[in-house]
């Protein structure tokens, strides 16, 4: 078509590892506009609004994308609820509310925001007076009213910053319409970038680990030849590779729904089950990696210190692993949590 | 068996309890943030510390230090740590080697330099043994390698030594003023017999500090390389005889020259359950007033099982820790205080990350407190849990 | 702070090693392969050990027993379980509920049961409280479920109580000659109000064992089912008042019924040392002494770090149970006593799993000693480390 | 063609895994079988040979095939051999010798032959006089001089003992030949039907824990409301997914030795990778599960502590996990041994 690779889920994050081999951070930057552009402009953007904003996309490498969704105070964990009726507050305070002329005035204020310092288009949430469920539109970075506050550092890969809208001002023709709001906001394809990362991230401290091993003699011998080494760069290798196949199922079955209808796959939320098998994975491979390097890999000059970091971020991302592990059991259980529930802990 | 203080050390105790809540815990955030190495460091802490005693606690009282036995330094070492771990080491590192001189020193050596440390508020100690090319060798020399080790040479020139080469990654090179130098004095034996130690005061002529490293974890105090371009020593600042570093070290037959004595595994151990008993009351009281749905954090099953397991934990290691202190003052030998070090490795890091765990990332921001903790934990793997520490340990195991 | 033992201590640790090794550690392997559930019981070595001391161990010298401390109570478990865990807890067993008669009897009923009891060589203790729909709810009773827990009904007759119902998984039920039953007094309030301890001696008419279950570790003493079909109990053997076992059986307002007095969560931890020291001194000796590829097995890296690993928990599990078992004897209130049994759950079973990996499988043939090991150690996962007993004890912690 | 499904590796891994989740010691009896089937008669077997024993094999369902190869005393492990050009002794101490009339005659020890009690044809290694490399000859049970000595509880699934083989007569014809000792001493596929036992036992441990879970009340509510057990499960869903995902890629890479020809695959022995993990995961699996049941995951009238037991069987057979992980180490260090390195260990 018109440039894009429009690549699957499991490509990008095949891409994702490698970018996140050399740089965890701009392999963050990258994959989120990636992500974004795929599920916009190949899923929720009307032609017309392809025809606005798709080219702009494909020719300018430094038009970014971000999805303008949290909101201070939004708190999305499981926790206390764990396999009970109520559910999170998941009402969004940004609005948007048409005007005569049919425009949308949107008002509101998102927090640690992916790519927000960066950005050049918004897709941001927002409730609109009139409508039961919550809708999305797309807010140029430059129009006014639109300022970012950057975060200076972020528990996170890349960029991140809070967006403030004031009276900010869209045509008519941004809001997405349909499912733009489950399809945006659904965290599978996040989780998937951030598991690529992780694995990118351990990736590279692992090789950094193997690479020094053999240069660096120790006890008369390089250090690969001693069997503590041999058995930790064993245990990175075994963490890598079974963490890699994790990550590529999910991604596989995020792309093909219908392996799950045909019940060829375990009805498990395997996003989830990568996302913590993975972070957990890769910060022991990180760590142990570090070790090999002694007291080299505390240094900040060094990468090891930056990998662990970097792993920690997987690791400690969302709503956190903890929480993982109850939505994966609510899934055992066969748990549903009812439709209205919401409220129910909005009462609380 | 009797796990109690006695008033002595119960009254250090509760004077270091205050000293960190009052003039440590205050500043560890902001020092940790400080984004150079450790530059300028921070000398009002160690003059307050060092007129309440915590520089010298070490010293001999006929030397004018505080004469503490082991117990009461782990005490103090855990206290400072709780509120700033790295804050304790620079401390706790002139325990170290003001242990040394006592043990090692002649009288002489002791008028010399033993009287002005104690006299001087800002008179900080260290001791290079690593060296770029030399670090686990040193712990564990190879058996069929007997090159294997440092390689700074010493050569005598009448009544000088001259000093040529390197040191890595010493604790408070850049602000020290005396040192303790492990040397070759003769390359052609191994670095049990060959080595040397010298006392190097910071102004030796042909002596320079070179890099100041930039950790990412114990960020308070300054670790730097050392220099030595033909560096002259006198003849009379040779610790014991020449070729006796290793046995002076307190390593003897152990091959031991990392130490510097005995007190360097105990140092490591009570050093984290300072911070590990930081991370327990931080946890707990975090979980405790902040709620998750409606209801306290303390309230989830998750939450508790995760505390349970710091607590454990650290309660363990401070029963080991403390064991270790007293077979210290007993003069019992044991592999107890290497096994207590390698284990605090794993405890640290174990209660810190649970820590971490349950402070989890609001968003895009996690706590700095236990992004600090999961950092300086850290730097255990490669003092106190490597691999070669392990095997040291389990190679002097009785059998 | 001393971690020394005075001389009593010292010899019954002297009296319980060379017990365990001439009288226990023969026979282990043979009474663990032994198909039936420990059907024929083996009373020899309660006889042996009875004249030793080690059945009334925990007995008040003042009703003839040795009124040993703690201290020497955690020594001895150790000994004797390092030779045979099973073993050890049948004694142990004993002593668990003389602390219960001493802390909780009149003198009347002391000297009813305490007399015979230490008489009689093959008298042996147990107390029922598990049933089959009631184990961790008598452990932590659910605050919105008051109804929860045990439901053996005690109905009063006269001088008499009727007693109806199960108790499940209870140690030393078919040989026991006596025993402490926790039966509901009344049904209408929470467990902590409406529970009862009675004394039930074996022969009490309408009192009978059901099945004996078969273990796959501990298979040295007997494990059954209690069936009561209008069990009739005199007044007289009513423990404390009605409706006080909670009270008395020393939980308090911890609602505890299951530790019978704090002995319990010591009981556990110091048994798992033995099982540890027994691991890391047998996997010493075949590391030593086994050859693998022409060299000593030991001398391989792996197997030093497995070691190192090993006795590197066994010795900090060791200074966690001395400080529990001070604690005990000073009367000292803390959490310790449970996270050490927590953690003893963590260790014995790491430590056992180590040492079968040292031992590996010689094509197809295990080493019967490392599989009994780990099984025994599996034991602990429902008496000492579940998640309901780790959330009990953080919901102790101070805060 | 004749009945015999023909089934690549990863299909047998998948209808081991199903028959081992109901009974790990048929699963184990019969996988041997097939497996053994499928090298002999997809693989080392002359047309003259299929002919001679295919029928019977396929005919009878108690027709079970073992592979006698241990010897006492011989030792596969690289252990302190790690990294070190020496390399263990593996001649084979059981001989055929030609006789005039150009039968074999079979004498030699063999010990904890798995299926050996119940193995209808036995393909034993030999070394031969006169020939540098072992040969492999079909020994049927019934030849006079062929006796078996069953062990009574085998560190193992199913069943083994020791064959020995006295002055044992078999017709010229039975040596297999060309690559038969190597395909048949190969470990990769006894290790893929071992890990796919280790999956059906910890998937049987795991599906009981979820069952009893949502049986029993405690705390006022079924076990698997409570977050505690919660995460137990999910921990259990977690291990038994990436090694599942690890034990198929390698049973799949096994079956594709193409794919990592042109590089589409790791070159670690995934075999090995799969083997450390699963055994490992699925024994922390099957203790988790025990321990939901309480006293119950003891006794051993109810099936958790066989789980246990058979994992642990898993986690330690063959030359153990720690032997495993060095030589994934040595594939690493891209280590190769040289090949007339056996001699040096002989030597020592």
């Amino acid at each position: 078509g018109l440039g894009g690779a429009g690549a699957d889920g499991l490509t990008r994050c095949i891409v994702t590892e490698e970018l996140a081999a050399g740089d965890a951070d701009i392999a963050a930057i990258l994959s989120e506009t990636s992500r974004l552009g795929h599920l916009l402009f190949d899923g929720a953007a009307s032609d017309a609004q392809r025809d606005a904003f798709l080219l702009k996309y494909l020719n300018d490498d430094r038009f970014h994308l971000a999805l303008a969704h949290r909101e201070a105070g939004s708190d999305t964990r499981l926790g206390v609820n764990y396999h009970r009726p109520v559910a999170n507050d998941d009402r969004i305070k940004a609005t948007a509310t048409k005007t005569s002329n049919g425009e949308w005035i949107v008002n509101g204020v998102k927090t640690c925001i992916p790519n927000a310092p960066v950005a050049a288009l918004f897709a941001v949430t927002v409730s609109m007076p009139g409508h039961d469920r919550p809708g999305v539109l797309l807010v140029p970075a430059d129009t006014p009213g639109v300022s970012v506050i950057a975060h200076k550092s972020p528990w996170q890969h890349g960029c991140a910053g809070d967006v403030i809208l004031k009276d900010c001002r869209v045509p008519a023709g941004n809001l997405l319409g349909g499912e733009a709001f489950d399809l945006l906001t659904g965290t599978e394809s996040a989780q998937s970038q951030l598991q690529a990362i992780a694995l990118g991230v351990g990736r590279a401290a692992h090789e950094a680990a193997i690479d020094y091993a053999q240069l660096r003699v120790q006890g008369g011998r390089p250090l690969i030849q001693h069997q503590a080494i041999a058995t930790k760069l064993a245990d990175g290798a075994i963490r890598l590779t079974t963490a890699r196949g994790a990550v590529w199922q999910a991604a596989w079955a995020a792309d093909h729904p219908e392996a799950l209808a045909d019940r060829s796959l375990s009805d498990l939320p395997l996003s989830a089950v990568a996302q913590v098998y993975t972070s957990e994975a890769i910060v022991k491979a990180a760590k142990d990696s570090a070790e090999i390097f002694g007291a080299m890999g505390v240094m900040r000059d060094m990468p090891l210190q930056k990998y662990i970091h970097d792993a920690r971020v997987c690791a400690h991302s969302g709503d956190g692993n903890s929480d993982l592990r109850l939505r994966i059991a609510e899934a055992i259980a066969g748990y549903r949590r009812p439709a209205d529930s919401a409220l129910a802990l909005a009462g609380e | 068996m009797d796990f109690a203080l006695n008033d002595e050390q119960r009254s250090w105790q509760m004077k270091a309890r205050e000293f960190a809540s009052q003039e440590l815990r205050p500043h560890s955030l902001e020092r940790d943030a400080i984004p150079t190495a450790a530059e300028p460091f921070d000398w009002e802490i160690i003059k307050k510390g060092s007129r309440l005693g915590f520089r010298t606690l070490a010293v001999p009282k006929e030397w004018g230090g505080h004469g503490t036995d082991f117990v009461t330094q782990a005490i103090v070492m855990a206290e400072l740590a709780k509120a700033d771990s790295a804050m304790s080491k620079a401390f706790s590192q002139n325990w170290k080697w003001s242990h040394l001189i006592s043990a090692t020193c002649t009288e002489e050596q002791k008028a010399r330099f033993l009287k002005p440390f104690v006299a001087d508020d800002t008179f900080l100690l260290g001791k290079g043994i690593t060296e770029p090319g030399a670090g686990s060798d040193n712990r564990l020399p190879p058996e069929d390698d007997p090159k294997a080790g440092l390689k700074l040479r010493a050569e005598r020139k009448g009544d000088e030594w001259i000093l040529n080469g390197e040191k890595a990654f010493i604790a408070n090179a850049p602000i020290g003023k005396l040192f303790f130098i492990d040397a070759r004095t003769d390359a052609s034996v191994p670095l049990k017999q060959g080595t040397t130690m010298f006392l190097v005061p910071s102004d030796t002529p042909g002596f320079r500090i070179g890099k100041v490293f930039n950790k990412s974890g114990w960020r308070f105090y300054q670790n730097g390389e050392m220099i030595f371009e033909n560096a002259r020593v006198p003849h009379a600042n040779i610790v014991g005889e020449v070729g006796g570093a290793v046995k002076k070290a307190g390593g003897g037959d152990r091959g031991d020259t990392t130490g510097g004595d005995i007190f360097g595994d105990l140092e490591l151990c009570a050093n984290a359950l300072g911070i590990c008993d930081d991370a327990c009351e931080t946890a707990m009281k975090y979980a405790r007033t902040t709620r998750q749905g409606g209801r306290m954090l303390f309230d989830q099953q998750t939450v508790q099982l995760q505390i349970n397991k710091m607590v454990m934990l650290t309660e363990a290691l401070r029963s080991f820790v403390m064991r270790v202190a007293w077979e210290h003052d007993k003069k019992i030998h044991s592999c107890n205080a290497g096994l207590a070090m390698n284990w605090s490795t794993d405890v640290v890091q174990e209660v810190t990350e649970l820590y971490m765990e349950i402070r989890g990332s609001q968003g895009c921001v996690m706590d700095q407190h236990s992004d600090k903790l999961v950092r300086d934990a850290f730097i255990w793997s490669h003092l106190a849990g490597d691999n070669v520490q392990r095997m040291k340990v389990a190679r002097r195991l009785p059998h």
